[in-house]
């Protein structure tokens, strides 16, 4: 961490301060309970940041990529129709707390949606969000974003923001981020001493690197710190993988939930549907998990029409096919949302270690 | 692409005072899939007709909607001109813009804005119709009545007189039933035998008319016009068409402790009888719970009698089997088991007598000759209670809740012939309530009253108990407020009537629904009143609730009248509007199953292809010919593999949608 | 546990090396001690991956029927574990002909509750590597990256053990238990009561909060036994009733209350629908609103007691109360 | 198909867009009727002249067991304000069975919705003879009032196309 003026930092107990000074202008996105859960919903009085909880259920995906979204809205009109745009997303956002993995994960999206031909509603919302990621407290044992050459100690984004104990420090790293922080330098603390966003000093930076320090040391102890993507990739024979029998055996429980796919910061299917009132139409988007039975149903049947084929499809997507479409990086980022959630046990992990190299046995 | 024709009939002023029919038209223009709209004054009219039938070819109408009157005045009228037009005739819709709008709205405003809503509803739904065509099934000429006492002997008479071949089933080794062991009958006091054995005889003789008895259904399969049947004839041990009834066998059987059961058990009979001297067929019967041959090997007397050669003691059950276009349940009832009221004290005391007992004691071909005697000791008796309700009228869980119907008219028959016959005999009536709606009726139970001096007391009995070699009956009489004690000779319980118990199952066996009293359910209790819900089943007697003789036979009557109706038809056409199985989506539950009234679903496991997926198993089939559209299974099945055509979910909803605009 | 964990083992490895079985239905280890997860066990020499611990909640009725496994005669017998509350979902299934008997062998095992990872993660528990059982039963020692800790089993129960039904088998081949005859555990519909007599707002403000967390993943159905339906009407683009997503709040309680109401008179209450939901949804409180629903308006009724029972709903009286007449806590 | 691109469809047709602002709440009532019984009852609350707000639309359904929950709510999606729901007095059912079931189904289903917070006035089963015309009239007026005074249905309508 470069010792310039791009570092700042602010006391946890400001940051309430923070976010209502961003408020004036925009949305701030954070992780909020609610009834017993985490998800990301807008700041307002009374919504405290907790930096304790690691993840939220869903990932910050839905933020730049909704789980619905309007596309056209038509009305029937006797033998004709009447169309018309919904507007993509125009206003500005900023999403605060984001973990290094999920940010990952926006560029996973990144290269899907903002490669020709250009999804519109992911850029307007692309172009107009600011992330604000936050690195992570205590890595918990379903982690394993290494395994993805993430480093959990530099979460990216906008503006990175480490906890030193008492404070934030807030390390601007692209110009929109800059410009964020800048948008708020005129704001005072709530003491009335000082500014809100001083910059960090020396003591500051050095406390960060400890606490970075640490955190690696954690990071190796992870019961899953040895997985390796060996054995995938686009290096990997594509046939070979597709028809290795473990497939059946390894699918054999899954309910063919979307549980996977929903919490998923990566996975970017989604269906195109409409809701149909006999006159007044909105067709819309929504997130399609590739383990649903009807995923990519033709007027013939399902091209997959086994769950163990839309098992495989998901982890072939994440681990071969994607690949393969992206120069080699791999469209999972190791967040371990679905070893937590997946209601038979399944999970991309186990996929690896019965697949991949002999190093994860 | 749908094509959707609307017409708005403005019922002279009856739609158009209320209802601004020219906005609805205008309106009508604008909904999707809307080519056409068009209003006049009276839609019904043949000019109207032609205008639906000119804008159905020339605009190429796939579907029409019609805002008028309400469907149950003019839905055929108007599927009648579509079809004539070419079009199918379930692919009309009316919109009720008279009886739910035009007549009970005042606000033209209103009515007009809710016209257009009925419209909107009406297109939405027929956008969603599909051409539906009535199928057709075979009608067997055949009737089956179930049960050969008065009910099915009448049925079988009428049906058989209109020319149809019918078959009685009677699981006793006679016909005839309950009205051949009465004595005389209310309110004219004629002979029941006298009146019901030409009956039997006839039905006997007919050629249209075979009977079964001694057998009982076995198997129901098909439905209506094409029922199967499995019957089972029991081995009677005798041959039926070698016996000459000639009576030798009953005389030398040396086994002769059978409970006489015309006799209600009051004296025995031989193993091997004829149940009564007018029986038919007058053939023997080998009772084999009680015959030593067929018990231990030995004796045969009764085939060293027979000259006809007739015993055949190897007979085993047989069975046939045969299709009917209609069945009739005529299974009839039988008194209530007494025992159950300690009070009264009929299983401990002989004298303590049912009213079916007292028939058989008053009959000349009864246990006694015809003459009143205490059954304990044979005396004259000079007392005699009666006691009213034994179990009808009952809550306490004990009886039947219903009334019995009968029983205060036979009350009042009997203490009349007894007052009649035997002066000395003191006759008391205990009685809730003495009901006697019918034709001459109450001049029959006032005769009894007030010319025999027959004593009514309006009271319950609370116990009847012997003393000294006489009954005592002590009771209230709520009139006077006092409690009434009584000697008695004899008392007599007017039980009450139930179901024969083999209906449950043979009601079962046929899908016909049964009340919680066992009594079979009418298809509508006041319009359809001799019908089964279930499709070509119908009821005659006493199986559908308590009633007479005159009753009765005019209930077999129109049971029958409705059964020649059926079976005068060559086809059946059946309602399209039927529920439908998508056997991709059925998950073979059965749940469907339990809950259709006509036993129209039934399973089959077969091999199903889902789009490439083959699988064997278990779906469900509507038998379109039993279903009568109800829809009850639709909402049962989770998998929505159920629906109703013509009212299909899609519809519905499309229909609330456009309600909800 | 462990006893009967033993037990259950060995005799799953008899059955199937004596022929009366040739597959064994149950569950395997995980990637974790606590993610043990349903399996199907082909081979003798495969069984060696065969748990059966306090992290073994998943219901394997459902496992049956999504497999096949029950309903294909020619592949021979399957042997299931099932814990009480598992059997009642196998005699439903067998009721609605989705499981045919022969084709399987219960053993019957015994259970003393299972245990929830998500509840010790409450507790604020973070990178659970491990975790020991006490020799009575009643504690958990459990081994973090950040330290051990040692807490009450009763305090980290799957939601549905907390009132357990009872320990006794509804249907089986054989037991392994030592628990039969223990009754039922706390009362289950005490939840149902604590909603019903908040004030009309208040449960609606309750189950806005939590179904707007429903993210329509469709674990609940996809795990419920009484869900079996081969296509949803929810996935049927024809039912009129197709939805994918959460693109409205109403949605998500159309979803779930026809949900509840499709299983109404079927549900075991097994549990399952609450124990999988990513989002922590209470979904068994519909559930339990029916049954007690049921129990109160038709006479007790547990679906599963016995197969072949015929159920509330496709049954009725001649007296049965009137629908306006269901309610009287209000609302208006 | 004739497409007319880039109208939108709010603003479809202007004069009714106006219409619709200076519209006052007026309740959406849904009323299923059984055709033997119920819808009679109406034919002949119609023929007999006797009222009951306009506000009210029957569907005609064979019998009150054709009545899927999933109709129920899906009117509620919709924006019903009420939904009620009409057969042949039990014991009457013309298929003999059906409004026993649609009893059940209705009960549970009632229940439910209070349970989630739902006004429990909004919903209604009543059993109406085709010879009741008086009482058809009579139990539409007051579900409507009822519904008036309950105002509109804000806790479970999908609101996306409405105006």
């Amino acid at each position: 961490m470069a010792v310039n003026g791009s570092v700042k930092k602010i006391r946890m107990s400001d940051l309430d301060r923070f976010f209502s000074a961003l408020s004036l202008t925009q949305k701030v996105y954070l992780p909020v309970e609610k009834a017993g859960q985490y998800d990301y919903a807008p700041w307002e009085p009374g919504v405290s940041y907790d930096p304790e909880e690691l993840h939220t259920v869903k990932s910050a995906k839905g933020l730049f990529f909704p789980q619905s979204e309007d596309l056209i809205k038509y009305r029937r009109e006797g033998l004709s129709l009447a169309i018309g745009p919904v507007a993509p997303e125009d206003e500005e956002f900023v999403v605060f707390g984001v973990r290094a993995c999920d940010v990952k994960g926006f560029e996973v999206l990144d290269r899907v949606f903002l490669t020709d031909p250009v999804d519109t509603y992911y850029k307007a919302r692309r172009d107009h969000g600011t992330v604000i990621s936050v690195m992570c407290p205590k890595p918990e044992e379903t982690c394993f974003c290494g395994t993805f050459g993430i480093e959990a100690e530099a979460p990216g984004g906008d503006v990175q923001c480490f906890i030193t104990g008492e404070d934030m420090l807030m390390e601007a790293l692209t110009e929109k981020g800059e410009a964020l922080l800048e948008s708020v330098s005129g704001v005072g603390n709530t003491n009335g001493d000082g500014a809100l966003l001083p910059a960090a000093d020396e003591t500051d930076l050095k406390a960060a690197e400890e606490v970075k320090e640490a955190h690696r040391e954690i990071m190796k102890k992870l019961p899953l710190a040895g997985l390796t993507t060996e054995g995938f990739g686009k290096d990997a024979d594509l046939l070979t993988l597709f028809d290795r029998p473990e497939w059946k055996e390894l699918s054999a429980t899954c309910l063919g939930c979307g549980t996977c796919t929903f919490v998923c910061p990566t996975c970017q299917c989604y269906d195109i549907r409409e809701y149909d009132t006999g006159r007044d139409i909105r067709r819309f988007r929504v997130w399609d998990s590739c383990m649903y039975s009807d995923f990519t149903m033709m007027a013939h049947g399902s091209p997959r029409p086994e769950q163990f084929q839309r098992f495989r499809q998901r982890f072939m997507h994440k681990l071969k096919y994607y690949p393969d479409n992206y120069e080699g990086a791999f469209s999972c980022v190791g967040c371990g949302r679905c070893l937590k959630k997946c209601p038979s046990s399944l999970n991309i992990a186990k996929v690896m270690k019965k697949l991949g190299g002999a190093d994860n046995d | 692409m749908r094509r959707i024709g609307v017409f708005v009939c403005w019922c002279g002023s009856n739609i158009a005072a209320t209802v601004d029919v020219a906005a609805v038209v205008a309106d009508a223009k604008v909904q999707p899939g809307v080519v056409f709209a068009q209003d006049y004054q009276y839609m019904c009219s043949e000019a109207g007709q032609n205008i639906i039938k000119d804008a159905i070819k020339e605009h190429q109408l796939t579907g029409i909607v019609v805002c008028s009157c309400s469907p149950r005045m003019h839905e055929a009228t108007f599927r009648k001109a579509a079809a004539a037009a070419g079009l199918n005739p379930y692919m009309v819709e009316i919109a009720n813009v008279r009886e739910h709008c035009s007549w009970i709205h005042k606000d033209k405003e209103a009515g007009t804005e809710k016209a257009r809503v009925l419209m909107r509803a009406a297109v939405a739904k027929v956008m969603l119709n599909v051409p539906l065509k009535a199928g057709e099934s075979r009608v067997v000429k055949r009737a089956l009545v179930i049960g050969g006492g008065i009910a099915g002997i009448q049925t079988a008479l009428d049906i058989a007189d209109a020319g149809f071949q019918v078959d009685i089933v009677e699981k006793n080794a006679t016909i005839g039933g309950r009205m051949a062991q009465l004595d005389k009958t209310f309110p004219t006091l004629d002979c029941s035998s006298c009146i019901l054995t030409p009956k039997m005889v006839e039905a006997k003789a007919s050629e249209n008319i075979r009977l079964i008895t001694y057998a009982e259904v076995e198997e129901v399969g098909g439905f209506v016009g094409d029922f199967k049947v499995k019957i089972r004839k029991k081995a009677r041990f005798v041959k039926e068409d070698v016996c000459t009834g000639c009576g030798l066998c009953m005389a030398k059987c040396p086994s002769k402790k059978g409970l006489n059961e015309f006799n209600m058990g009051l004296n025995n009979r031989p193993a091997i009888y004829i149940p009564f001297a007018q029986a038919i067929p007058n053939v023997a019967v080998i009772d084999k719970t009680q015959c030593i041959k067929l018990n231990t090997g030995k004796c045969g007397l009764c085939e060293k009698v027979c000259t006809a050669k007739a015993i055949d003691y190897t007979m085993q059950d047989e069975f046939i089997e045969e299709e009917y276009g209609a069945i009739v349940m005529a299974t009839g009832f039988r008194p209530i088991d007494a025992s159950k009221f300690d009070e009264y004290s009929y299983s401990t005391c002989k004298d303590v007598v049912t009213s079916l007992e007292l028939e058989r004691i008053m009959n000349a071909a009864g246990p006694t000759g015809g003459v009143l005697l205490r059954p304990s000791d044979g005396k004259h008796p000079h007392s005699v209670v009666f006691v009213q309700c034994v179990g009808s009228r009952d809550v306490s869980g004990r009886g039947k809740p219903y009334c019995s119907k009968i029983c205060c008219m036979y009350t009042a028959k009997h203490a009349m012939l007894i007052r009649d016959k035997y002066p000395d005999v003191d006759v008391h009536v205990f009685y809730i309530d003495v009901r006697t709606p019918g034709k001459n009726f109450d001049e029959f139970y006032r005769r009894a009253a007030e010319q025999y001096d027959v004593d009514y007391i309006k009271g319950q009995v609370g116990k009847v108990w012997e003393e000294d070699g006489h009954l005592v009956v002590r009771g209230v009489d709520l009139i006077s407020n006092e409690q009434v004690i009584l000697n008695a000779d004899m008392v007599v319980l007017a039980t009450a009537i139930e179901p024969d118990p083999t209906a449950r199952k043979v009601a079962n066996m046929l899908t016909a629904s049964i009340d919680t009293n066992d009594f079979i359910t009418e298809a509508h209790p006041k319009l359809r009143p001799v019908e089964s819900p279930t499709a070509g089943i119908f009821l005659s007697g006493v199986c559908q609730g308590p009633k007479d003789i005159p009753e009765t036979v005019s209930q077999a009557g129109a049971a029958a009248s409705k059964v020649i109706g059926l079976l005068c038809k060559d086809k059946l056409t059946t309602n399209p509007c039927v529920a439908r199985s998508d056997e991709l989506l059925c998950n073979g539950c059965s749940c469907c199953e339990k809950v259709c009234p006509y036993g129209a679903i039934s399973y089959d496991t077969h091999l199903i292809n889902d789009h490439g997926v083959k699988e064997t198993r278990r779906v469900a089939l509507v038998n379109e010919a039993l279903c009568q559209g109800c829809g009850a299974c639709t909402v049962v099945c989770p998998s929505g593999a159920m629906d109703l055509k013509g009212f299909s979910n899609k519809q519905i909803m499309a229909e609330v949608e456009a309600i909800c605009l | 546990m462990q006893a009967v964990s033993k037990k259950v083992l060995d005799r799953a490895r008899e059955l199937m090396r004596d022929g009366t079985v040739s597959r064994v239905a149950g569950w395997k280890a995980g990637e974790f001690f606590y993610d043990c997860e349903p399996a199907l066990f082909e081979t003798e020499e495969s069984l060696k991956d065969l748990v059966y611990n306090r992290f073994c909640a998943a219901n394997l009725s459902k496992f049956l029927i999504t497999n096949d496994i029950a309903s294909v005669a020619d592949r021979g017998r399957t042997l299931v574990l099932l814990k009480p509350c598992d059997t009642y979902s196998f005699n439903q299934l067998l009721t609605e002909h989705r499981l045919s008997r022969d084709n399987v062998y219960i053993l019957g095992v015994g259970c003393e509750g299972m245990c929830d990872v998500d509840r010790i993660r409450a507790l604020g528990i973070k990178g659970i590597t491990g975790v020991d059982e006490s020799e009575d039963g009643k504690k958990l020692t459990v081994r973090t990256l950040y330290g051990d800790g040692e807490i009450d089993v009763d305090g980290v129960l799957v939601n549905k053990c907390e009132t357990c039904k009872g320990k006794a088998h509804k249907i089986f081949d054989e037991l392994i238990s030592d628990n039969e005859e223990e009754g039922p555990r706390g009362d289950r519909f005490e939840c149902v009561r604590e909603l019903e007599s908040m004030a009309p707002a208040e449960r609606f403000a309750f189950w806005q909060k939590e179904l707007s967390k429903c993210i329509r993943c469709n674990a609940c159905r996809n795990a419920c036994p009484a869900c079996s339906c081969r296509k949803c009407v929810f996935d049927n683009n024809a039912s009129g009733i197709a939805s994918k997503a959460n693109t409205d709040s109403f949605e998500e309680k159309l979803f779930h209350i026809i949900r509840a109401f499709h299983v109404a008179g079927r549900c075991t209450d097994c549990g399952e629908c609450s124990r999988v939901c990513p989002q922590g949804i209470p979904l068994h409180l519909f559930n339990r609103k029916y049954i007690k629903d049921i129990n109160e308006f038709y006479g007790e009724f547990a679906a599963g007691e016995e197969a072949g029972q015929r159920g509330p709903l496709i049954s009725f009286e001649a007296g049965d109360r009137e629908p306006n007449s269901v309610s009287d806590k209000g609302g208006d | 198909m004739p497409v007319n691109e880039n109208v939108n469809a709010d603003n479809g047709s202007a004069a009714e867009a106006q219409a619709t602002e200076t519209k006052q709440w007026k309740p959406r009532i849904v009323a299923f009727c059984c055709n033997w019984c119920s819808y009679a009852g109406a034919d002949l609350a119609g023929s007999s002249r006797l009222s009951y707000p306009a506000e009210i639309k029957i569907i005609r359904v064979p019998c009150s067991c054709r009545v899927n929950p999933t109709f129920i709510l899906k009117a509620f999606e919709r924006g019903a304000d009420g939904v009620i729901i009409c057969g042949c007095h039990p014991g009457d059912c013309h298929y003999s069975t059906g409004n026993y079931y649609a009893r059940r189904r209705m009960a549970l289903l009632f229940s439910m919705l209070d349970y989630i917070g739902v006004e429990r006035g909004r919903t209604r089963v009543e059993w109406v003879s085709a010879a009741e015309g008086a009482r058809f009239s009579q139990v539409m007026n007051d579900f409507a009032k009822k519904i008036s005074e309950l105002g509109e249905n804000v806790k479970v309508g999908d609101l996306r196309c409405r105006q």
